[in-house]
């Protein structure tokens, strides 16, 4: 143990050495080079004004800016993932997923990679069909209503040092807030199509989304009662540097990680994702809220889903993961905006396995595992984090409170079920 | 919290943004319908899909309320977290005191939650 | 050779409209969801082709929407009895353009095997405009792509503008197709004469 | 189990008034089977699933078989007195017979693990009188079933929770298992041709060619 | 506890993921238009007609008997007899197939054709890239399209093909023999009696 | 239960529907699901009428892939039916090619030589792992499973199909038995290739059940659902897998020892709750069992003819009468029943289709249940509709 | 920055609007949203005239309008829960009818 | 006046009048939402940002998912009232602008109409916490019971259905006990096939 962690420390001591001195305005450079790069952009942009709407200017220009950049990279990260999901999916399945579709005009593959701008082509050029009997307005408005707010919310996600749009002090409650539209637009969608598996699928959505909600906020609790701060960049702030030898995130506290793993399972079901695809669940509802949808209208729904899941792997990086600290201090010449992307990178391939992996939930059990295990799990929690606070840092706190997070989860998971003793079984044969 | 209404503006910019680009590639795309590819809408088309089948009897009919339990269960607990928020911010400064007013806080919602559980109002029928 | 002359020529007359026709006909092609719906044998043979063994999602064409709405292809995979033809065309009907129809073996194309059947329908080109016919009972998965490809040829193919520009750019051509309704034996019509024209019976010498 | 004859013996025994004939098969499967008539055969079918010694409590097969009327030559072994010796004697016999439709059931017997028990119901005729009444309330697995044969054959089975056509859609009005259904005639065209299908293709007017 | 066999099943994904990258058995996929999986020598899928040496009208082993065209379950098969005779293999006068169409729209692959020929002369081919947008012209496979050599039948059936090959050799031989016997016969008949029957007789 | 009773019409009924005119409830919903949808298992239909998501009513749909086999059949000749069994169930086309040369060999009185017999069980036992594959894949599909499962399966079905083709030539319609015997010799090789694949088969179950047997989701969607009780299931003439799973002990293989099972040692694995997860264990665990048939069948295959020498191919007519002839299929009880007039076709052609009779009760099973349980209640029936409507 | 009074009469209209809606709809939803917005138009008030306050660090209008919030939020739930308990009773949400019905 | 405060009242107040005239129900709720929103920016125009986003939770989050499904439940988004107003719709528009005309006079006539804002109130998350839980820990807990009286309230009042319910539990339960089949179910051969 001893050689391992003093290989350990004089690696460190060399690195730091190292970037401690060129390197560190190199690395800082990179760290910062989105933040330059906007800044001499907005500054070069409003010196195009007349001086006595310069301030305005280059408020609205930044914003312009940052706005774009952010729905630039999250799109493209969009269409990526398709990909990655796709291919993801098919090398859990001992297959290649899409690998033909390269660049237009050239026979060069790019290993599937082109595949989502034939998507996008195609979903362009595709006929919109809006069904007679539907509501034609709201029809119009949903794909759109659902897009809106996710976008909304990217605006408190710091992706980097230094690289948030809008530093709220309310950030999280910003977050929450905006993310209860996406509910309304699939009830839009749902029942403007006059579907039945559409409005079976709207109904069922509405009901998953709102019993999620709940433990998704109150997972996020405990986070910002230590951190105190609603704003994201707060709570970046209060993860800096090293507990012990492990990064002061706080996944790594007993009820970090309880409220990580509650926060996942929450945020899954609230974007929809499997084993929560129970809205757009295929082999019962055919296409759920979407069925009536055709061609760019249904993309932005894909579109709409995709985003949600980034801001919300987002916000779980924010709350639980240390936002865009590096793990190691040794790592901090690698940019911050780096790190984010990996960690969103990891989660999204957390969602495609479980996707890869699980089947789907029934709905009463849906509802059952919100209200009866994740929403008191997640009270729990909350006084898990109080008994944390108010204990001395010591190993008895760790204990009580690894004990506070076991007990009530086997327990409940116990229960769970109902009197229905779910269970492997052992069955008989006769010759 | 500098600059209060000048950082909406950036949400304003966010809002048209997000408008404008869920707008911007169906406009695209109703350029191209009218350019190139008509729109042919029909009544066989543009029936309601129902696996194939003309679809019989209307598909808004009246729900089960057991949807609304879960929404007024949902509501209260959406209000709760409205007080939950500013307490958790404030809570490392407060006294003990002001956390156990919200532990009671909480118990009585909790109250209210158990009850509907032992009610069946948790369970999906 | 010919061809490429030609298009050559036109490139150089419209370089724009040539360059969105390519973008057209290669987004088109690259992205054709076929509608998840299989009627009898062939739908297993065109599982087996997206499943592991066959990958037909590397051609990006895994993506099996449910909805018609959605879908870009339908693979009639399968016998049409006349029972079932009624829903294949409102579901055909249903689909947004741009639209394709693979009939997938016999059963589809001609009835196949069953063609002797009373409630069995003698090829689904007696309804729809199928592009392109797959021979075999059913057709290995290979078949199946191969007659992908043949699709995707053929949507590579089709001009933006101009008269022989593929039917579902032509505002006057039909999108949905009469749907047969249910007679005391048969079908009413039993076919779709505008576009089921076969030649006449000459076995040729 | 028990010989045919002793379960004929049995049902007789048991329900009063059963008319149960043996219906005797020559292929070298030998599955002989019983012909009940229609006003017990409810009650045979019940004697036969609740008989402790039978148990026949597992309706495998219905199905239907038409008998259009048919005159028909039979070789039949006749023994006759031929110079005081009997021997048997194949004589040509012609017997008209009138069309009836039957349904035919496999019964076999799970708790006993026997069968199969083969019944036979016949209808009256084949135009009118084409009831038999149905076996579904005592064995659950026949619904179906008699649903097919109801569509394909015509039996309309009395007593019978739900008879509607199951393969063929509503609106068709024939009985296509039938032998004497004539199929529509939408061979408007067939590459190869043959017989009859040529003929009819020929006269639905497409072409005249064809060798 | 809860999540246990979550847990396993997402380990075995995870093995499947990572394995597809060193594993075959793990990567299952033959990426078919740039690879082919090799064909079984039984594979069948359409009817072809065999025919001898070069010229694939003269060559065809066909006689245009018809029993395919009658025992063909879906009817695909569509024959025309020649009023002519042509010599077959054996150098036997024999009628030939005017017409031989066989609709691969209909055909079930079922083999039985193959099965009933007396001939050796029709026999299931491996091809199965036939999909085509002409359902008429496309399908519908005339005498030519059929007609294909020996060394076809070799090269996608190696032990069938010799196998038919030897049962023709022998009914050519039988057939010779007999031709043999049938003219020394004449012969015999022809020359004068008291003559030493030959030695192949016996 | 006395007899009035038992006649009055009226079915036997797991559940008594519940009354549609309760005010106090949710409008009811009528929805069709099928003919097209993703999880009817191709063209199948259910009429639901659903309170909430809950079912009230449900009633099945036949007919939309009824192709007339029967029919035909009668006029085609008794050889030439064979192709046709294998598009019944067109996942077993071997099973069914077996079924139909038994009933046939029954009425016409043909032996089958031993060496036929084996390859026979060979292949039906193969025919009865790629079958109970796929509905573990495809049910998991039904349950939401994004395709691995399904992926699994079919990567393992590609291997047995693989074995298929090199024997009989085609992948899925083998065309293989013949009355008296079977087409063709395996081919060189065929038996090694055969015992590999039956060497590794159980690392593939293993995978399976890792990958879902003790998954809470699966088992919490499965457990209790869609309970079939025993007594039900043998009055609804339920068959197969399906019949075990409620309890039965009834296996046709063993009931009836046909060809030549009773030479294999096999258990028959057997449910006690009739649910879909019985239903989906007791086909793995058949599998298994299958398994060992297949090890002892590939090591014994005795040497000899493969064809009965009194069997013909062409002119085949068997001297008039009838006989029914069943086997146990993968999917229950396979059954054909013949007539024979004495002439080239065959009377009467009767499929007794094991999973169109499995069907009956498929409303009983799913009422009160919600339309995520019917899917998968559907998917544990295994219905393919070839064979459901013929 | 807006003078007081545009908040003030921006809250009136609104309440006015909801009034009209509570008087004279006949759907008790509708009813309902009216009341909703009228108590939203206090609430509009409240921050108006905490922010325009002498001592807007005193939180009390903040404070009111939270509470207002949640207090609305449960006049809701409960007030719809009537409507659904009404309607389940005669089959309508129409004020007038239920009016009539009454007796 | 500003131009965001004119934008914010123009949006609110033709929001809230479709919400009030439009005919069917479900997009009187979707007007409402935008009035909500509207009055949520009036609250962050007025540096009321906690409340604001609250406004949002509650409201476009909560409510009118309440209210949407109220309009499911009773079947309000289908049938648009015969006539929209009720006979008392002269009476009941008088009155409103008879309000609306005293409140405008108030206002008017007040003294502060045209206070100033102070320019920066300043107001964190973490003081309306600490005030909260502190001068306002009273109503607090009152607002507690509050709400837990209403969630118990209201679902007794919507869950009238109760004994249909009870009996469906019943039913299923039955469903999920195999080895005790129902009494409708007649066992034709008790015991019998089993090994």
């Amino acid at each position: 143990m001893f050689p391992r962690r003093l290989s350990v420390f004089i690696l460190r001591q060399t690195l730091a050495a190292y970037f401690g001195g060129l390197g560190f305005y190199m690395t800082d450079a990179l760290d910062q080079i989105f933040v330059t790069t906007k800044q001499f952009l907005v500054a070069f942009l409003a010196g195009l004004f007349p001086p006595a709407w310069q301030p305005l200017a280059t408020l609205l220009i930044s914003a312009v800016v940052m706005v774009a950049a952010i729905i630039g990279v999250f799109a493209t990260l969009f269409a990526i993932t398709t990909v990655l999901e796709r291919k993801g999916l098919g090398r859990m399945q001992n297959r290649h997923g899409p690998n033909r579709v390269g660049i237009p005009f050239t026979q060069i593959r790019l290993a599937g990679f082109g595949q989502p701008a034939a998507d996008g082509i195609k979903a362009l050029i595709k006929e919109d069909v809006v069904p007679v009997a539907a509501d034609k307005v709201v029809h119009f408005l949903a794909p759109v209503v659902m897009v809106v707010p996710v976008i909304l919310a990217y605006a408190v996600l710091p992706v980097g040092r230094n690289m948030v749009a809008l530093d709220l002090d309310a950030g999280v409650l910003f977050f929450f807030a905006v993310g209860g539209a996406v509910e309304l637009a699939v009830f839009m969608a749902g029942w403007s199509s006059r579907n039945k598996y559409a409005l079976l699928g709207a109904m069922r959505a509405i009901a998953q989304m709102i019993s999620y909600e709940i433990p998704l906020i109150l997972a996020a609790v405990p986070v910002i009662m230590i951190a105190r701060s609603l704003s994201t960049t707060g709570i970046i702030a209060a993860q800096a540097g090293q507990a012990g030898f492990l990064p002061a995130w706080f996944v790594f506290t007993p009820w970090g990680f309880a409220g990580f793993v509650l926060f996942m399972i929450a945020a899954t079901a609230e974007s929809n994702r499997s084993p929560f695809d129970l809205p757009e669940g295929e082999s019962e509802l055919v296409a759920g809220y979407f069925t009536e949808y055709s061609g760019f209208k249904f993309a932005l729904f894909f579109l709409a889903e995709y985003l949600g899941l980034f801001v919300i792997s987002g916000l779980a990086i924010t709350l639980f993961l240390g936002g865009w600290h590096a793990p190691f201090p040794w790592l901090a010449w690698l940019p911050s905006w780096f790190w984010f992307f990996v960690k969103l990178l990891g989660l999204i391939f957390v969602f495609i396995w479980l996707r890869g992996t699980l089947p789907r939930l029934r709905l009463d059990q849906l509802m059952n595992f919100a209200w009866k295990f994740l929403l008191p799990l997640t009270l729990i929690n909350l006084l898990t984090v109080a008994v944390w606070h108010y204990l001395s840092a010591s190993g008895w706190r760790w204990a009580v409170c690894v004990l506070m997070v076991i007990v009530p989860y086997v327990a409940l998971g116990r229960g769970l079920w109902g009197h229905r003793r779910v269970r492997k079984r052992v069955y008989r044969y006769a010759e | 919290m500098a600059l209060a209404s000048d950082s909406y503006l950036v949400l304003v910019v966010f809002l048209i943004a997000a408008v404008l680009f869920a707008l911007g590639p169906l406009a695209l795309a109703w350029l191209w319908r009218r350019r190139f590819s008509p729109a042919k809408p029909g009544p066989g088309k543009n029936a309601v899909y129902e696996c194939g089948l003309e679809s019989q009897g209307d598909a808004w009919v009246r729900f089960r309320s057991e949807y609304y339990l879960y929404a007024i269960v949902f509501l209260v607990f959406d209000v709760e977290a409205v007080f939950l928020l500013p307490f958790a911010v404030a809570f490392t400064g407060l006294p003990v005191g002001a956390a156990v007013a919200m532990l009671v806080f909480l118990l009585l919602l909790v109250e209210g939650l158990v009850w509907a559980w032992g009610k069946g109002v948790l369970t999906w029928r | 050779m010919m061809e490429t002359a030609l298009r050559s020529e036109l490139r150089k007359q419209g370089i724009f409209l040539t360059t969105l026709e390519e973008l057209y006909n290669w987004g088109r092609k690259n992205s054709v969801w076929p509608l998840g719906f299989g009627l009898a044998c062939c739908a297993i043979e065109m599982i087996a082709a997206s499943m592991a063994r066959w990958d037909l999602a590397r051609f990006g064409a895994e993506v099996f929407r449910p909805s018609p709405r959605q879908a870009d292809l339908m693979v009639v995979a399968g016998t049409v009895t006349k029972k079932m033809a009624p829903q294949v065309v409102r579901l055909y009907n249903q689909m947004a353009e741009p639209k394709y129809v693979i009939a997938m073996g016999a059963c589809a194309i001609s009835g196949g095997p069953f063609k002797q059947g009373y409630n069995v329908l003698k090829g689904i080109d007696r309804y729809l405009p199928v592009d392109v016919h797959i021979p075999g009972c059913p057709p290995r998965p290979e078949a199946l792509l191969h007659a992908f490809m043949t699709l995707q040829q053929k949507i590579a193919a089709q001009p933006l503008t101009g008269p022989h520009r593929p039917r579902h750019l032509i505002a006057a051509a039909p999108s949905e197709y009469p749907i047969p309704e249910f007679g005391a034996h048969d079908l009413v019509p039993p076919n779709n004469p505008e576009i089921w024209q076969p030649p006449s019976i000459t076995p040729a010498a | 189990m028990e010989t045919l004859a002793q379960i004929k013996a049995r049902i007789e025994a048991a329900v009063a008034g059963a008319v149960v004939e043996m219906v005797p098969n020559d292929s070298p499967s030998g599955q002989h089977s019983l012909w009940v008539d229609n006003s017990h055969a409810v009650a045979v079918a019940q004697f036969l699933r609740e008989d402790p010694e039978l148990r026949f409590d597992f309706c495998s097969n219905v199905t239907g078989v038409d008998w259009p009327e048919t005159e028909r030559t039979e070789k039949v072994k006749t023994t006759r007195l031929v110079d005081g010796v009997e021997t048997s004697v194949e004589e040509i016999r012609k017997t008209k017979r009138p069309g009836f439709l039957e349904v035919v059931y496999h019964l076999y017997s799970v708790a006993l693990k026997h069968g199969p028990l083969i019944l036979r119901l016949r209808t009256e005729n084949r135009s009118d009188q084409v009831q038999v009444p149905s076996l579904t309330p005592v064995w659950r697995g026949c619904e179906f079933q008699e649903r097919e044969v109801f569509d394909l054959f015509g039996v309309v089975f009395t007593g019978h929770p739900d008879l509607r056509r199951i393969l063929m859609w509503d609106e068709f009005t024939d009985h296509p298992m039938r032998k004497d259904y004539v199929e529509p005639d939408d061979y408007e065209y067939e590459p190869t041709p043959h017989d009859e299908v040529l003929v009819k293709a020929r006269r639905s007017g497409r072409g005249e060619a064809g060798t | 506890m809860l999540g246990k066999g979550i847990i396993k099943g997402l380990a075995e994904t995870a093995r499947n993921f990572f394995g597809s990258f060193v594993s075959e058995r793990r990567l299952t996929t033959v990426p078919y238009p740039d690879a082919r999986q090799p064909l079984a020598e039984n594979t069948r899928q359409f009817p072809f007609l065999v025919y001898d040496g070069d010229d694939w009208e003269q060559g065809l082993r066909c006689v245009a008997c018809q029993i395919c065209e009658k025992e063909c379950p879906p009817q695909c098969i569509y024959i025309v007899k020649s009023k002519d005779k042509k010599p077959d293999y054996k150098g036997q006068m024999q009628f030939y197939p005017a017409v031989f169409d066989i609709d691969l729209a209909v055909c079930m692959s079922c083999q039985i054709c193959v099965e009933v020929c007396p001939f050796e002369s029709i026999k299931m081919d491996t091809e199965f890239e036939l999909s085509t947008a002409d359902r008429f012209g496309g399908l519908l496979f005339h005498k030519k399209q059929l007609a294909k050599p020996n060394a076809h039948y070799h090269r996608i059936h190696p032990t069938d093909a010799a196998a038919s090959d030897a049962v023709l050799a022998a009914e050519k031989a039988k057939q010779e023999a007999k031709a043999r016997a049938a003219a020394e016969a004449k012969a015999k008949a022809a020359a004068p009696a008291p003559v030493a029957p030959p030695p192949s007789a016996s | 239960m006395s007899i009035a009773a038992a006649t009055n019409g009226k079915r036997h009924r797991l559940v008594p529907p519940p009354s549609p005119a309760d005010g106090a409830l949710g409008e009811l919903l009528e929805i069709s699901m099928g003919p097209q949808h993703p999880s009817t298992h191709g063209v199948f239909r259910m009429n639901l009428v659903l309170d909430g998501e809950r079912v009230v009513k449900l009633k099945p749909v036949f007919g939309y892939l009824h192709r007339n086999h029967e029919k035909i059949a009668e006029s085609m000749s008794y050889l030439g039916s064979m192709p046709y069994t294998d598009r019944l169930d067109y996942f077993c086309s071997l099973t069914n090619n077996w079924a139909y040369a038994l009933a046939v060999e029954k009425l016409a009185g043909l032996q089958v030589p031993e060496r036929a017999e084996y390859i026979r069980v060979i292949t039906a036992e193969l025919t009865r792992l790629q079958n109970h594959a796929c509905l573990g894949g495809f049910l998991l599909q039904d349950m939401g499973a994004s395709g691995t499962p399904l992926m699994y399966a079919f990567r393992e079905r590609e291997k047995i199909l693989d074995l298929f083709e090199a024997l009989t030539g085609a992948r899925m319609m083998c065309n293989y038995m013949r009355f008296g015997g079977c087409r063709c010799d395996l081919p060189p090789g065929w038996r090694e290739q055969a015992q590999r694949l039956v060497a590794e088969f159980p690392a593939f179950l293993d995978e399976f059940e890792a990958l879902l047997n003790e998954n809470e989701i699966l088992m919490a969607r499965t457990q209790g659902v869609g309970v079939l009780p025993a007594s039900l299931a043998v009055n609804a003439s339920i068959s197969g897998p399906m019949l075990r799973a409620s309890g039965v002990n009834y296996d046709i293989r063993k009931v009836d020892r046909y060809g030549i099972y009773d030479r294999f040692d096999f258990q028959v694995p057997l449910g006690e709750h009739g649910d879909v997860y019985d239903r989906y264990m007791v086909r793995i665990l058949e599998m298994r069992e299958s398994l060992k048939i297949l090890r002892a069948a590939l090591a014994d295959l005795p040497e000899g003819p493969i064809m009965d020498p009194k069997a013909r191919l062409r002119g085949f007519r068997p001297k008039p009468g009838e006989a029914y002839g069943r086997i146990e299929a993968p999917k229950g009880e396979l059954g054909f029943y013949l007539i024979s007039e004495g002439g080239p076709h065959p009377y009467r052609y009767r499929v007794r289709p094991p999973s169109f009779i499995n069907l009956t009760i498929l409303e009983d099973m799913c009422l009160g249940q919600l339309v995520a349980d019917v899917v998968i209640i559907l998917g544990s029936v295994d219905i393919v509709l070839g064979e459901v409507d013929r | 920055m807006t003078p007081l009074a545009g908040y003030l009469l921006l809250s009136a209209l609104l309440f006015c609007i909801g009034l009209v809606g509570a008087l004279t709809r006949r759907n008790a939803i509708i009813i309902l949203i009216g009341i909703e917005l009228m108590l939203n138009a206090a609430n509009l008030n409240f921050i108006a005239f905490w922010r325009f306050s002498e001592h807007p660090e005193a939180l009390t209008g903040i404070m009111f309008t939270i509470f207002a919030i949640g207090i609305a939020a449960a006049e809701a739930a409960v007030g719809l829960a009537l409507i659904i308990a009404i309607y389940r009773h005669y089959q309508t949400t129409n004020v007038d009818e239920v009016n009539q019905l009454k007796g | 006046m500003t131009l965001s405060f004119a934008l914010i009242a123009l949006l609110t107040v033709v929001a809230a009048l479709a919400a009030m005239l439009l005919r069917n129900l479900v997009h009187c709720a979707l007007a409402m939402v935008v009035a909500f929103v509207g009055i949520a920016a009036a609250f962050l125009n007025l540096d009321a940002q906690f409340v604001g986003f609250a406004q949002i939770l509650v409201y476009v989050g909560a409510v009118t998912i309440l209210i949407v499904f109220a309009v499911l439940l009773t079947r309000g988004g289908l049938a648009p009232e015969r006539s929209l107003f009720s006979t008392s719709w002269v009476w009941g528009g008088g009155v409103a602008l008879a309000v609306f005309a005293t409140l405008a006079w108030a206002i008017r006539q007040s003294v502060i109409r045209d206070r100033q804002p102070l320019p920066e109130p300043d107001v964190t998350v973490k003081q309306i916490g600490e005030a909260l839980m502190t001068r306002f820990v009273l109503p607090l807990e009152v607002i507690g019971l509050l709400l837990t009286a209403a969630l118990i309230g209201a679902v007794i009042i919507a869950m009238k259905e109760a004994p249909a319910g009870g009996k469906r539990e019943k039913e299923s339960a039955d469903l999920e006990e195999p080895g005790n089949p129902p009494s409708v179910m007649p066992p034709p051969t008790p015991e019998g096939g089993l090994s």
